[in-house]
């Protein structure tokens, strides 16, 4: 308790005007990266980009966003309505206060309130993180399947397939952070990058490594990188979105500022992943540089702005991945995610943890670790590449159409409208004709 | 303490020396249900079966010697044990290996061989009794279509599973690790209820109810560990019954959390009035799990029972404390006359063999609660009852997987009618099965219900002993109309027949009739050895 | 005194002879008769060794044997005889080859197993001998509650009509009385200090307190049901009406007796202040059963329930006998065990030979038949006379102790019983009048059966029991030396003597 | 805030859970209402862990939730199998097994 | 509690805007009435009637949550002692290999049986 003394001591109002601060920030922060994206993206495409509103079209986003007050708010016939008008509010609560945790700075003072930069830390603050991201999944859920429409179902549930697959990815690949940092504080796992890591070589001398979890545990960071594309449902992963699929995914059906609370959502997720990569492996507010190179670097207000421009980089990382790459086929994401991040982070983890316990413990050689490190990596070849595997065996039972019900399968097969009555009238003898089967005695 | 999480400059944990050797029988099943596991995932389809049924064997056969290596060693410790900061033991003992638990994981191991040795089964019925693949949906074309496949080779290493998790159950020291024990064996009863190869709708309905009301009750029973965990700041069975004996803590507490408690136990035993998943679960699943949960999971409940009520519970040999004794006792003592009274009177009324041996399940369940309340030197009775109980249970169940027509099994007990004709020697061997159910000299059926009644009349338990009496006259009832039908009854049309059994069902049915006999003339050994086993481990 | 093991003998004789009948062939039925008869004749001379070799004057178990069994439950292989036990021995040793023969051809239906038939009259025979030789309280329960089982099966594989029903019935109230036998049991060994030997039970002396009156009840409970005393009788009509007529002679000569034999080897000595205590109590109930048995068989229109209601009011009678706490009555009882045995064993398989002939038991189905059926129209009437304790039968020396006991005892018992009686002269001579005498039945003529007398197998079948009822009506001595020392025994160890020194006298077996 | 409040509190919802179980008719719903219950019982433990000031009861929490997940797993499976053949969740739609 | 507390305050903070958002949507927002509009959208045609339960959709979507779920049930278990690895040592290393294999038979398991493909 002692590393977070100084969480908790802030008064009310210091409380309120940093809430109100990170709200705003995001909100901008969000507007700005729109363009950003806009603006990048048309880079790339050698095209202008927004250049209307505002200095470099910096006001298009805002502009955006007031258009979409002043339309029409739809409920369609079908929906679920008070479910379809929490799911947005479920969204962008959840977006916004997994950022209550994120550090942007050491200890500052303001108005003669010595207060950390961030709004609070907790004991298991990354746990937060995740647990609002989580939550946030329910906004998608939620909404698509309160829509009462096709489409919006199809993509909510792939969204949330997709969520779900990579937050074990992304879960994984923090497990190695926390090994090495001994906590789950945010602001301590910072702390914990500060120091560079002395590698010794034996012969060759030693060097020192800056601290950054991104170097020390690359192969993590790499998880996490991927994993929080799939997380934010981004490009290339961005399948329940996919407009020449399924139109609009989950939010086909929404309009107006609901709409617009998606879609803030979704860009406020874009900045937390990319402050928790920040804070998780690039060192979070520390400056960007090994050393000391200005001793001033780290202390004051100036941390805010390393913050800030790293985040900057990483979402010009989203971008770039937009801009570059097409989309995955649905198959081929979540085979990426369950068949190479999981196995690849598990294994991942029991060789740092073997290696950790090498150095600790001096009855543990490195024998020990080659060994036990060694055979799991065998079985593991082993099952992967076990020669007799056998072909897929095709589902015995055809998914569609059974008993007449609608079965919204992969290949999606939309009846036409003249036989929706013949539809229904078929469910009838249907339903009927199926708790009488099988009656035995 | 408010944070779960330690931080990294804790110091250092103590670590529990574990005795490997008394934990090899748990480990090895456990470990052996992973390999099969590992097993179904890289053997092809047609060697699987073979090799999951080595494996399953051997694994359990190693278990029970290595159980009955620790027994003769005299193993009666603690398995975690660990010096605390002082240099005095401490104790963590979440796995007690004591007499009485040591034995009943050799009952289980023993059992469940036999148990596996049916589902093993796969000649009298084509491909075994076990579907091929569970998610295909009953009664649909695709399901006609994989009638012929050799059944899923899965049910092996859920089945050690769960009979690992029954071991563990009887030697749980701690309600956690016992709440964790009952719910890995109870998870893949569940599935394997719902597992049949024929009448796969009544076999998915039995799943369903079985699962949801165990669901129900395990979590009766982990509320039940919650508040005795707010009671005596201990989940430990020892630190609980130190918590009874100066008891200055909330005996509402206490109460409402044995209540809950007893509420998830009574369940897996399938006494009344918890037991009315049991004639549609046992009617509905395929006939060798059904042997199995009649066999092992009333060992594994009863079991239990034991352990929770003679270590936490009991605090025997302290008057002052005596009263919690006097506050569940009574409530027991009804459930156990209800349980009796029911189990007997439903079953004359019914006319399926698997839900009439249901509910004999049912009013031997209160026989065993008869045991369970005596306490103390009971102890013993009732572990020879289990035994007795279980392999004759197992033997009638096998004989009912053999009494076949073109539907598969003919549990309706008018299909039954006059086969005593057609295989005398079938006849023969469920008619010794069903005297000893009644309760007849020279049968294991006598033998255990003198056991328990003797030994609860010792405790002074005069009224369920004369309801236990009474109740098993009633009960003899439905297994007489069994014997009546198997040899005075006139057989019916298109009866069906008894099928060949092989090496399998046979061996079940001959291990089972021999205890059942042996049992019966010769108990002495049998006593030593539930004797022998001596009194549960509280302190 | 020999040390030949002849108790163990004559249960593992038959057994054995059971094993074997069992394992001949369906085919060969002639076989496995012969074998059946064949072991229980040698039952029956072992037994007659062993009646010599019986020292009468001894009032302790003779020819005991001890092997452990089980221990933990005081449970042994304890067997031993006194003069009680070795005359229901030698009773069982005699009707059962009796028996095996009367049946010879009563399996002989199709889809019947005739060695089975064989192999289940051994066992029972077998199961009833350990009875009363086991000298184990619980050795005793097993026997009695394993006895069950042949008798079950024989009634309800091998009866008449309703013999399924009559079968369950018989199972279910004989295990009802078995199990709170149990119960009781249970409470002896835990009352007693974990010993169930009976001649160490005796030698402690009885439980004290109110349990003995609760452990008496119990154990009178299943004897009362297997004896069978009103109110508990139902079962036994139907049985009897439904057993093959040589297994109804058996339910009723000699398992019954089992009932009134337990009352005098274990409620008697065990418990002997509850014995006096609800000897009032016992004795109504025998009182009703002598009056209402033979009221109710005055009634009977089938000749088999008729005989089996008969039996109710016997066993009526040696309730009186025992519950009299007289050495006389108590002689009497026992005597009257063995001459009931001859007497109804002898009824019944002669009921048996004419329903066999007739196709039926219905009295309505007979009359007249006795011109065409000289020889078995006597014995039949022998039997009748029997029944009614006619002087010179065998049980008119019983009845005579019986009512000679009560009297001295209480006289108003001995005049209901005398009332008894005059009934059972009512309703055995109107039998014999309505099936054998008047005028013949035209129905009769059409049955070539009932032309036919007795055959040779049937005069050896009746002979030895007619000889019997006859020889014990006139010169009962010799069984009386046997019996009469050990009924005293038992009287002394319930703590009474006999009352009036008057009917000293005229006891007859009082040497 | 006394932690009372929170054994009150959790003591209602395994009520209302239970009595959900009984009362309500699909298999889905009543499983839920387990998994309702089995979480009254991780808040209990919680608080109890609290006032006892012991960790036991956190660690529980986990092995609590192990088991719900494992319940949930098994449960899902054997309900989906059963509404792929009867196309129904209703407890009372199954009902082969009744005499 | 002090700790919480701010998170309490973002909380409310962002859901009072979001709650003012959708309520202000309509108010704002013109409303025409037209009866397509409010069909679900499916490109112009009748939509897919929908059953009264919601619709039933492929396994794969249930097979992944249990997936999820029992990986979750890993990553819970894995933080703890990740966080505590350093006390823990070489005991807790063991006793987590030996917990990762466990969840690793399961994991091949469902690899081998197609769990992992999604058609």
């Amino acid at each position: 308790m002692n590393e977070l003394s100084a969480f908790g001591q802030d008064p009310w109002w210091l409380i309120l005007a940093k809430g109100v601060v990170v709200f705003i920030l995001l909100v901008v922060l969000t507007l700005l990266a729109i363009w950003f994206e806009r603006k990048a993206v048309a880079w790339m495409q050698v095209r202008p980009g927004p250049n209307r509103h505002g200095p470099f079209g910096l006001l298009q986003s805002l502009a955006d966003g007031l258009k979409l007050a002043f339309k029409e708010d739809l409920v369609p016939k079908g929906a679920d309505r008070i479910v379809f008008i929490l799911a947005p509010v479920i969204s962008t609560a959840c977006a916004i206060t997994a950022f209550s945790v994120i550090p942007f700075g050491p200890v500052v003072s303001v108005f003669g309130h010595e207060t950390p930069l961030q709004v609070t830390d907790l004991p298991v603050a990354v746990l937060l993180v995740l647990a609002t991201s989580a939550l946030g999944v329910y906004g998608i859920v939620l909404g698509g399947w309160s829509s009462g429409s096709t489409y919006s179902l199809l993509g909510s549930l792939r969204a949330a397939a997709q969520v779900i697959s990579y937050e074990i990815a992304m879960g994984l690949s923090i497990v190695a952070v926390l090994l090495t940092a001994g906590t789950l504080s945010t602001s301590q796992i910072v702390a914990a990058q500060q120091a560079g890591q002395e590698i010794n070589l034996g012969t060759l001398g030693s060097f020192t490594i800056p601290g950054w979890y991104a170097l020390l545990l690359l192969p993590s960071f790499i998880v996490f990188a991927i994993s929080v594309v799939g997380e934010t449902n981004r490009a290339p992963f961005d399948l329940p979105e996919a407009e020449s699929e399924l139109v609009g995914g989950f939010h086909t059906e929404y309009s107006s500022l609901k709409f617009a609370l998606f879609f803030l959502a979704e860009y406020i997720n874009m900045v937390t992943v990319s402050a928790m990569a920040t804070t998780l492996f690039l060192g979070g507010w520390q400056a960007p540089f090994p050393g000391s190179w200005w001793p001033g670097a780290n202390e004051g207000w100036w941390p805010v702005l390393w913050f800030f421009l790293k985040i900057v980089v990483l979402m010009f990382g989203f971008v770039w991945l937009r801009g570059t790459l097409p989309r995955f086929r649905y198959d081929q994401f979540m085979r990426l995610g369950w068949k190479v991040l999981v196995p690849v982070n598990l294994l991942w983890i029991v060789v740092l943890a073997g290696i950790r316990v090498g150095s600790n413990e001096p009855a543990f050689s490195a024998s020990w670790i080659g060994l036990i490190g060694g055979s799991f990596l065998l079985v593991l070849i082993a099952i992967f590449f076990w020669p007799t595997r056998e072909p897929y065996e095709a589902p015995l039972e055809p998914d569609t159409g059974l008993g007449g019900f609608p079965v919204p399968p992969m290949d999606l097969k939309i009846p036409p409208s003249s036989r929706t009555k013949q539809i229904e009238a078929e469910r009838e003898p249907a339903a009927a004709t199926g708790t009488v089967t099988g009656k035995e005695d | 303490m408010n944070t779960l999480l330690l931080s990294a400059d804790m110091p250092t944990i103590e670590f529990p020396g574990i005795d490997y050797l008394a934990l090899s029988p748990l480990l090895i099943v456990i470990g052996a249900a992973c390999v099969g596991i590992l097993l179904e995932a890289v053997l092809p389809r047609g060697r699987r079966y073979l090799a999951q049924l080595v494996l399953t064997i051997a694994a359990l056969v190693a278990a029970v010697v290595l159980t009955i290596v620790n027994i003769v060693d005299g193993t009666n410790n603690p398995v975690f044990s660990m010096t605390g900061p002082t240099g005095e033991p401490v104790r963590v003992d979440a796995v007690v290996m004591d007499g009485p638990g040591m034995f009943l994981m050799a009952v289980i191991g023993v059992l469940g061989i036999i148990a596996v040795l049916l589902i093993a089964e796969r000649r009298v019925a084509a491909g075994g009794s076990f579907v091929a693949h569970a998610a295909v949906a009953a009664d649909s074309q695709a399901d006609a279509d994989q009638s012929k496949l050799p059944g899923a080779t899965e049910v092996f290493p859920l089945t050690l599973f769960s009979l690992g998790g029954m071991m563990l159950f009887c030697v749980s020291g701690d309600l956690l690790t016992m709440f964790v024990a009952l719910e890995v064996f109870s998870l893949p009863l569940y599935l394997l209820c719902g597992l049949a190869r024929r009448r796969r709708l009544l076999s998915q309905e039995a799943a369903m109810k079985y699962f949801l009301l165990g669901a129900f009750a395990s979590a009766f029973f982990v509320y039940g560990v919650a508040l005795l965990y707010g009671f005596a700041n201990s989940v430990q069975l020892v630190d609980i019954n130190t918590a009874v004996r100066d008891s200055g803590n909330s005996q509402v507490l206490l109460l409402a959390g044995l209540a809950m408690l007893s509420v998830g136990l009574l369940f897996k035993a399938a006494a009344v009035p918890f037991h009315v998943w049991t004639p549609d679960v046992y009617t509905g699943a395929p006939t060798p799990i059904t042997a199995l949960m009649a066999a092992c999971t009333k060992v594994a409940a009863i079991g239990g029972l034991l352990r929770v009520f003679n270590v936490a519970f009991a605090n025997s040999g302290d008057p002052s404390a005596a009263s919690l004794v006097w506050e569940w006792r009574p409530l027991f003592t009804a459930i156990a006359i209800a349980t009796m009274v029911i189990g007997a009177v439903m079953a004359v009324t019914q006319t399926d063999i698997k839900r009439l041996l249901a509910y004999s399940s049912i009013a031997n369940a209160g026989y065993l609660l008869v045991g369970v309340i005596a306490l103390g030197e009971a102890v013993g009775a009732t572990l020879f009852y289990l035994v007795a109980y279980g392999f004759t249970v197992l033997a009638a169940f096998a004989i009912v997987t053999l009494v076949r027509d073109s539907n598969g099994e003919a549990t309706h007990l008018s299909r039954w009618a006059g086969l005593a004709r057609r295989s005398p020697r079938f006849a023969v061997f469920f008619t010794l099965l069903m005297l000893a159910f009644a309760g007849i000299p020279l049968t294991s059926g006598f033998s255990a219900k003198f056991a328990v009644f003797s030994s609860a009349l010792d405790a002074g338990q005069v009224g369920l002993v004369i309801v236990g009496v009474l109740s098993s006259v009633v009960l003899a009832f439905p297994y007489l109309k069994v014997v009546v039908l198997l040899w005075l009854s006139e057989p019916v049309e298109d009866a069906p027949s008894v099928s060949l059994p092989s090496f399998f069902t046979g061996t079940a049915v001959a291990a089972g009739v021999a205890a059942t006999i042996i049992l019966g003339l010769a108990p002495q050994f049998m006593l030593n050895m539930v004797e022998g086993a001596g009194m549960f481990l509280a302190k | 005194m020999s040390s030949f093991p002849f108790l163990s003998a004559l249960i593992v004789v038959p057994l054995i002879g059971a094993v074997i009948t069992a394992c001949v062939p369906r085919t060969k039925p002639g076989q496995a008769k012969a074998i059946a008869l064949g072991s229980s004749l040698l039952v029956l001379v072992l037994t007659a060794i062993l009646c010599v070799q019986y020292v009468a004057a001894e009032t302790d178990l003779q020819f005991t044997e001890h092997y452990p069994w089980v221990p933990d439950w005081g449970l042994a292989f304890s067997f031993g005889v006194d003069g009680i036990a070795l005359v229901m021995v030698a009773l069982t040793a005699l009707l059962t080859p009796i028996v095996i023969l009367a049946s010879w051809n009563d399996a002989d239906v199709e889809g019947r197993n005739v060695p089975v038939f064989f192999a289940l009259i051994l066992t029972l025979q077998a199961t009833m001998t350990g009875t009363f030789v086991a000298s184990n309280v619980l050795l005793f329960y097993v026997f009695f509650e394993v006895m069950l089982v042949p008798m079950y099966f024989l009634i309800g594989s091998y009866g008449g009509k309703r013999r399924q029903y009559a079968a369950v019935k018989f199972f279910l109230y004989s295990l009802l009385g078995g199990m709170v036998l149990l119960a009781a049991i249970i409470g002896l060994w835990v009352a007693s200090g974990h010993n169930l030997d009976w001649q160490q039970l005796v030698a402690d002396g009885p439980v004290q307190g109110d349990l003995q009156y609760w452990l008496f009840l119990g154990f009178f409970a299943a004897f009362a049901i297997k004896a069978p005393f009103f109110p508990f009788h139902t079962w036994l009509p139907d049985a009897g009406g439904a057993a093959p007529a040589g297994i109804a002679a058996l339910l009723v000569g000699v398992m019954d007796k089992i009932g009134t034999f337990a009352i005098l080897r274990y409620c008697l000595p065990l418990f002997p202040d509850a014995a006096q205590a609800f000897a009032p109590l016992a004795m109504t109930l025998a009182l009703i059963g002598v009056i209402y048995g033979a009221l109710v068989a005055i009634g009977q229109t089938d000749l088999r329930r008729l005989v089996a209601y008969t039996s109710i009011a016997h066993f009526g009678f040696i309730g009186v006998g025992i519950f009299a706490f007289t050495t006389q009555s108590g002689t009497g009882a026992v005597l009257y065990m063995v001459n009931h045995g001859l007497a109804t064993g002898l009824l019944f398989i002669v009921v048996g030979m004419l329903a066999a002939r007739r196709g039926s038991s219905e009295i309505a189905d007979f009359g007249g038949a006795g011109k065409a059926l000289p020889l078995l129209a006597g014995a039949f009437f022998i039997a009748g006379l029997a029944s009614l304790a006619l002087p010179g039968t065998a049980p008119f020396v019983s009845e005579f102790l019986v009512m000679l006991g009560a009297f001295s005892v209480n006289k108003t018992v001995a005049v209901i019983s005398v009332l008894g009686i005059i009934l059972a002269a009512a309703y055995v001579l109107w039998m014999y009048q309505r099936t054998m005498q008047g005028t013949l039945n035209p129905q009769l003529k059409d049955v070539a059966a009932m032309r036919k007398d007795l055959t040779v197998r049937e005069k050896i079948v009746v002979a030895p029991l007619i000889a019997g009822i006859l020889i014990l009506g006139v010169y009962p001595q010799p069984v009386l030396d046997i019996i009469n020392p050990a009924v005293e025994h038992t009287m002394t160890t319930v703590g009474v003597t006999d009352p009036a020194p008057t009917t000293d006298q005229v006891a007859t077996g009082d040497n | 805030m006394t932690p009372t409040y929170y054994l009150v509190l959790a003591a209602a919802l395994f009520t209302i859970g239970a009595v959900g179980v009984l009362v309500r008719r699909n298999a889905i719903v009543v499983f839920m209402c387990v998994e309702l219950m089995l979480n009254a019982a991780n808040l209990t433990l919680v608080t109890f862990s609290r006032i006892n000031g012991t960790i036991d009861g956190q660690i529980m929490t986990f092995f609590v939730m192990v088991v719900a997940a494992a319940e949930v797993v098994i449960g899902l499976a054997i309900i989906m199998s059963i509404f792929r053949s009867r196309r129904s969740a209703s407890v009372d739609d199954a009902n082969l097994l009744k005499y | 509690m002090e700790l919480y507390a701010p998170i309490v305050v973002l909380f409310a903070i962002a859901t009072a805007f979001a709650v003012f958002s959708v309520v202000a949507a309509p108010l704002v927002g013109p409303r025409r009435y037209n009866r397509a509009k409010a069909e679900a959208y499916e490109c112009g045609i009748e939509p897919t009637p929908t059953s009264a339960g919601g619709s039933r959709f492929p396994i794969k979507f249930y097979l992944t949550a249990m997936l999820f779920i029992i990986f979750d049930i890993e990553i819970i278990f894995l933080y703890p002692w990740a966080v505590a690895f350093d006390s823990l040592g070489l005991f807790g290393f063991v006793e987590m290999v030996l917990f990762i294999v466990t969840v690793f038979v399961a994991y091949t398991y469902v690899w081998r049986r197609g769990g992992l493909d999604w058609d």
